[in-house]
Order: C-alpha cells, then structure tokens, then sequence
C-alpha cells in the first residue's frame, strides 16, 4: 500500500511539472486498418489509465469498437484495464479473436 | 513505409526450429508454413500413454452459405505465446494427461490447409478427448489471432469466434 | 493341426487393399499389420470440412500397476466387418459428421504400436470430437476383438473392457 | 404369424423322424482355448435354441462363462438367443470383448 501510494505521490509532482511516458502501442487486425499503421509511440502523462488512453486513441483513430469489446495486453501478457502504464511499456488493444 | 499495416502480423519473428523448440517445450507456438503434423506428433511418443487425440483445424470452402476463396489469419506472436503457455499448463493441471502440444499458423492460407493443431496423449483416453477439445476452445477464445476471409462476390471481412 | 486354437483370429482373410477399400467405403475394417495412418486421413480430405479429429489407441507399457511386455489382439473378422459397418452408419445419423473411417489390428503388436485408429471430418468441429469418441467407445464395446497381456512376471490373460 | 406356425409344424415333423441340422460353431479367445479347436461341426434336433446349442457345448468343453456374460453371433452378424438356428448356420458365441 505505501509503495501504492509513493507512486501516487510521485505521479502527481511529475504531472505537476509536465512529466510524461513514452509507451509504444501496436495494432492488430481491425485496429490496424483503422489507425492506418503498425504500431506508434504516445506521450501521455504517468496517471492516464489503459481505459482514459484507449479512449483518447479511439478518437484519434476512430475506432468502431468500444471498450467493452476488446482486451488489453501489456508488454505482451493480457492485462487488467486497471494496471497501471509505466514508460516504456508496450500496449496492444486486443478486438474479438478469431482462430482456430 | 511499403508494406501494409499487418505485415508485421502476418509472419513470425522466430525461426521454424525455434517455434517447433518453443511448441515442444512450452505446448504452444505460432507458425508462418505449413504446419508438419508428423513433427509434432512425434514429440508426444510416450511409451506410458495409451490414447492419443488430435484436432486439425483446416480452411472450409465456405462460412455458413458464402463460399469462401481463401483466407489470412494474423497474430500477435509474443502474447499468443506467452497465453498458449498459459493454456497448456492449465491443461494439465485440468485433465489427467500427459503431453499436449498445438501449432496455429498465420498468414495467407488456402482451402484445406491445417490452421491450427493440437495433439495430446495420456494414459486412458477420455482425459486425451476431452483436454483436446478444451485446449481448442481455449485457443479460439484467449489467443491473438485474428482471421479474414476473402470471398468471390463480396468484400473481405474480419471475423470473430465470439460474435 | 499344427497351427494353434488362434490361429484363425490373428490373421485377417482378405488383402491390405482390400481392407483400405472396405474402410474407405463402409467405414470399418481390420487389419492384421501396421495401421497406414496417412493412408486412412488421406481418405478424409474433404473441402467442406473445417474439422478432423483422431484416436489413436496405441499399445501401453503398463495395464494399472502391471508392466506390460506385449500383447496380441484376436478378432473375429467378418462380424467386426458387419458390426464395423453398422456402427460408422449410426454415428453418421446420431452426429454431424462428413466421413468417419476406423481400423483396428490384430496380431501381435509391441509396446507402442497402434491397436485402433478412429478418424472424424466434419464442417464444425464439436460434431468430429462427439463422433470420434462415440466409435472408439463403441468399437470397444461391440467389435469381436479380444486381447490377451503378456507380462514380465506373470502369465498371460484374457481381458475384458466390461469387467 | 403362419409362417413360424409353420416352420414349428415343419420342425416338430422332422424331429419325430429324427431329422438333424448341421452347424458349425467358431471359437474365439478363450472358448478356443477351452474347446481346443477353433470350429466343430455339431449335429442338433431343428428345435434346438441357441441357448440350449450353449449348454450342451459348455458341458462338453466346460466353458466358464455362464450364458448371461455371452453374445452370440449367426453367420457373421449379432443375433438374439431367440433366433432360430437353421441348417448350415455358423454359430460364434462372443465372450466380453476387448479392442481399443
């Protein structure tokens, strides 16, 4: 919980003076066609959540899937939308699969 | 940059005998070719295991009515193998088996070739059915693989196992 | 007589492609040699369907806690033939299946060797797995084939799948 | 119905004159053994059942199998206990199997 809360505190002084994280996103499928690339590097401050940067990118791109739809992984493990994004992490949106 | 936006889906980073290594250790693997059946069932020879049970997905000429020319399945390798991991080990803590191993290829695929294989042997032969099939379903469900299929009169169209 | 009391049921009456072409056709046949897996699969390939599953019995090195040398399978061929046929029939009307082709050898086989082999192809594959399952359980239960174990330190005996 | 009134009348005439028909009985697994050949031909009256074809060779070859554990097969397809035997029938009877 301390550790918890030491990010917290280090989070908010950071945005505080502008900070940001480079995470690189990449697309698959459906995704891809609609943000028209592979993959892209985004600058977001260190509290965004996986939700508020799916959100964001959603508009940028104009995805058609809401968020309920898909799943999340980070760093190539499927992940909660509740796990924090640190710099550096690789975030991929994962649309309804289809193998098999 | 001239290639299309899932060139990067569409073949795999690792070399075939590392995937068939990678299949062999850890039960799952993606692959780019042809998948060689023989290969991977000779990694489950088991002098204890009386059943063996194999599943061949392979490309239908058609989806419900449409008739369907060929198709591309496309995959994110690192999580598919870090998840198909996953599945193998739930596997067998699930059911009384011994080994099980399965291969899903992606990339451009014609009618009849195997999309995906899964092999398992055990003992009796009810924990070989019935691991088989749920390592399938599970593999269709959790694993990153996404499908398109190209039909003769109609445009492309990304499919899902779940909708 | 110089030829043992079994001698009738470990060998089979008609030629190897006579078997392949009766199993092709009815869906059932005993042989009395090796099983040619791929010669049996190849008679699958059907572009309709999406799904093949497979049984392979194979011979265990141990029946419970008993080590086993190896054993021999006895069969009564033209009854397994007729009963082989009626049982492909019915689980073609109880399944949605495409084609299903079994074989079982007799004879004497080693640790390891192929007893039954049980193929399914169907559109889905949930049909192919229920199918396969069904004739192998089936073919245990009906099919006149008898085995005898041959053990390191005991004698031999008759089995029983009911018993 | 007339049918098997008849062949009962035909039956029963053949027996009061002391007609027999011919089988021929196979063995499989361990009835070869207990028998010690793999056919006989056995001569019976035209009324004989199955049932009672069992008896008699258990008798002679002291079979341990009771016929409540048997099948029995005529001419090369499974067969009810009441099925007629007629002249030149082959008779197996099926002690529990064991393929897979």
């Amino acid at each position: 919980m301390s550790a918890i809360k030491e990010t917290e505190r280090a989070t908010r002084a950071a945005t505080q003076v502008g900070a940001v994280i480079t995470i690189k996103v990449l697309y698959f499928a459906s995704l891809a066609d609609a943000a028209n690339c592979q993959q892209e590097t985004v600058k977001v401050e260190p509290s965004t959540s996986l939700s508020e940067l799916y959100d964001s990118l959603s508009q940028k791109h104009g995805f058609s899937h809401s968020q309920e739809e898909l799943r999340v992984a980070v760093n190539d493990y499927f992940a909660k939308w509740s796990d924090p994004i640190n710099d550096g992490d690789s975030v991929v949106f994962i649309t309804p699969v289809a193998g098999g | 940059m001239t290639d299309n936006v899932h060139s990067h889906s569409m073949t795999i980073k690792r070399s075939v005998d590392e995937v068939y290594a990678i299949a062999q250790r850890d039960g799952f693997a993606l692959l780019d070719i042809a998948i060689d059946e023989n290969r991977l069932k000779n990694t489950l020879d088991d002098d204890r295991c009386g059943a063996f049970v194999c599943f061949e997905g392979r490309v239908r000429n058609h989806n419900n009515a449409t008739s369907v020319e060929r198709l591309t399945y496309y995959g994110y390798e690192d999580l598919a193998l870090n998840q198909g991991r996953a599945i193998i080990e739930e596997a067998k803590k699930r059911f009384e088996i011994t080994h099980a191993i399965a291969i899903h290829r992606i990339g451009a695929l014609e009618i009849g070739d195997v999309a995906v294989w899964v092999g398992v042997v055990s003992a009796h032969r009810y924990p070989a059915f019935d691991a088989c099939r749920w390592i399938l379903d599970t593999i269709k469900a959790d694993i990153p693989v996404w499908k398109q299929e190209y039909y003769e009169d109609a445009p492309s169209k990304w499919l899902s196992n779940n909708g």
